[in-house]
């Protein structure tokens, strides 16, 4: 059977993409933002899962106003990086295990979670910037080396969907993949964040113990964390820290027990802070 | 309906309510992600915007570059930021324009650890009500 | 504040629109099919309610086999009525109460159904039938006479949410209503089915024992109704017959106890077997 | 995976795997919807198809208009009926073609209840495993 054994929290910051397309990740503005992923792209070489389920969100980008779905999970054969108003970035397209995520969204809708199936998608720096932090510079000739089921979540109009409800379809994941007869390795990625606010007089905002306190719950608390209300992301971690969300369904997915193997977190990229955060089932 | 974020400062709560107002406005910006449509835009701002059934403010704000006023209009900053790119402004530059920090002090504002909770968490801290 | 006060259940049969469209509706074929509904025109007059929160599914109209979510919300203006392929139906168009179809939709995420809203969409005959069997002839110059929200359902891709789920959303949708502060009497419609099978060599099946015990359960036992598993309405009420999962969105939203002040079943129409309901809140 | 509704008889129920299979399909059936392109597809049927990446099998069925094949090969009735519906084909008379009934004998069927379903909920009672 098909088994989650690790989970990935990592940020998706544009501009992290763009510093690997053009190839300043040594300038030191950048250098220790890619100095934290050094020891990922080991982990992950080493680990070489079979499957990454990608939770990420979409930025007006496959998705625009007219079309807001809470949870889209990606069923086509490939998904394209999409075109964001600078052209697509310069990385391989993005392949599906493509009836692992039918089944995963047939389970999942029995389990009674409401979900949007995409058959036909593009992918934005909300997917394809941990790909590229995880597994490093690829061009669009490679291949990523792993297939993706991509998850979109919305939590750019609100309300995004719970902390609980995100924690709770992590759960659901997790039944659904082992219910899934191949025998597969997958590794689940919750990205976004951390605290950060793009927009009106209080961009920049940037708050580290609030930042802190999210990834050391992430092991000792998960439960008390996923029940945080919308407002305090909001208010503490920036209008667009409430992207956070979506970790806890990369949490939730997981043993009640993990060992974190591996942190980073850096301010600033661009407007935003980095955080990532390796966790592994302790029994994988 | 009480919306319990509506005391945190100089934030717009993107929900239903300005999803609504901001619609077609925020359907204009998403189309500027194409090359096509911005030569289109570009060439003449006026006729591409007539397509579009936004208020004559959203028109305005949208012609003047009027970066948080777009905001207070409904519009959302994933898809003004695409206006913003069509004028070479990248996100982190556009910060600078929103907060009335300038570019310049805003990437150094980040540089030193970005904007601090303390004190910005209630719009009484910033003497709002 | 606003209150539903009402369910209507009915079936959607295109060809019962293209019946009144054409002018037909006295023919042998059609007559008894309308003479059930005289009761319901009357009924609609005198209750008068200010929004009908209508629960459909599109038939691969608005929604191709791109995007297929499992609980749409119309969030838009208004609905225009949809060339399904014979052109668009000759009715008016539908008009929202968008201010309530946005508080519904943040009630209903936040209370952790996992919705997409729509802020642009067209009806197909799955919306526009059941309005035009209870309001009667419309043309496209006059108005329906109420304000419409929407709520498509997918049941055309297996599978359609569970019919536990879609009584448990009607419960959701009730709280969401009655949180919303304006002064508005409530009708929700629950559509689709009776028993019809439009494809393969089984097509035409008609099972009225098991659509007099659906219609039966509705007042007598409708949380147990609404643990029936899939597989039976497939086997038992044809693989169109699924779309019944509905009605349960529309009975959750009602008192436990209702009574029934109307019912009409009638075969055929085209292949499917009407059937229609109204049932009123005790206490309403 | 076992599916608990195999064993009904004469029905495909369209699940994610025949959806998969069906896709292009049924992507091309669906923009029959639209006049412009029904327009398009009755000047030349073959250089319509040729815009829709579909397996050979799925194409003759399209071509030889063989209904039950179109379900076979992951096509859903929704979609086949706006090809039927372009041949002047309505629902119900697809079923009779569907059905092997003929739409004569079929309408008279539905007119007096419709087909059973007793004899009719598995697929040993058909004879079939
Ligand atoms: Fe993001
Ligand atoms: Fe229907």
């Amino acid at each position: 059977m098909a088994r989650i054994t690790a989970g990935v929290g990592v940020s998706h910051v544009p501009a992290i993409g763009v510093a690997m397309d053009t190839g300043i990740t040594e300038q030191p503005y950048w250098q220790p933002v890619f100095k934290g992923f050094e020891f990922s792209r080991k982990w992950m070489a080493e680990k070489k899962p079979d499957v990454v389920f990608l939770v990420y969100n979409d930025h007006c980008t496959a998705f625009d106003a007219s079309c807001i779905p809470t949870f889209a999970l990606g069923a086509a054969a490939t998904f394209t990086p999409a075109d964001e108003g600078y052209g697509p970035r310069p990385v391989p397209v993005v392949k599906n295990h493509q009836k692992m995520a039918s089944h995963i969204a047939q389970s999942l809708i029995l389990d009674e979670f409401d979900l949007t199936i995409m058959n036909e998608m593009e992918v934005d720096h909300g997917l394809t910037v941990p790909l590229s932090v995880m597994y490093g510079d690829k061009k669009p000739e490679d291949d990523w080396g792993v297939l993706v089921i991509p998850l979109a979540v919305n939590v750019v109009q609100y309300p995004a969907p719970t902390g609980n409800r995100c924690y709770n379809l992590g759960k659901a994941i997790r039944r659904a993949v082992e219910s899934f007869p191949e025998d597969l390795n997958v590794v689940i990625f919750g990205t976004g964040g951390m605290s950060h606010q793009l927009q009106y007089k209080r961009a920049g905002l940037i708050n580290p113990e609030f930042d802190t306190m999210f990834l050391d719950k992430l092991t000792s608390d998960p439960v008390g964390l996923s029940k945080m209300p919308h407002v305090d992301y909001l208010r503490e971690a920036g209008s667009e820290g409430v992207e956070m969300v979506m970790w806890h369904v990369m949490r939730g997915a997981l043993d009640d027990d993990v060992v974190e193997v591996h942190r980073h977190y850096h301010v600033p990229a661009s407007n935003t802070a980095v955080g990532h955060i390796i966790l592994e089932n302790k029994n994988a | 309906m009480k919306k319990d974020y509506e005391d945190i400062p100089g934030t717009f709560v993107f929900d239903a309510d300005r999803s609504r107002e901001g619609y077609h406005l925020n359907q204009f910006c998403i189309t500027l992600r194409l090359q096509k449509n911005r030569d289109a835009f570009n060439a003449n701002e006026e006729a591409y915007l007539d397509g579009f059934p936004m208020t004559p403010e959203q028109r305005e704000a949208v012609l003047k570059r009027e970066w948080n006023r777009l905001l207070e209009l409904g519009g959302n900053v994933y898809y003004t930021s695409k206006l913003a790119a069509n004028d070479g402004i990248n996100f982190q530059n556009l910060a600078g324009l929103m907060t009335g920090m300038g570019v310049e002090s805003y990437r150094e504002m980040m540089l030193n650890g970005g904007r601090s909770i303390d004190g910005n968490r209630y719009k009484s801290e910033w003497g709002e009500e």
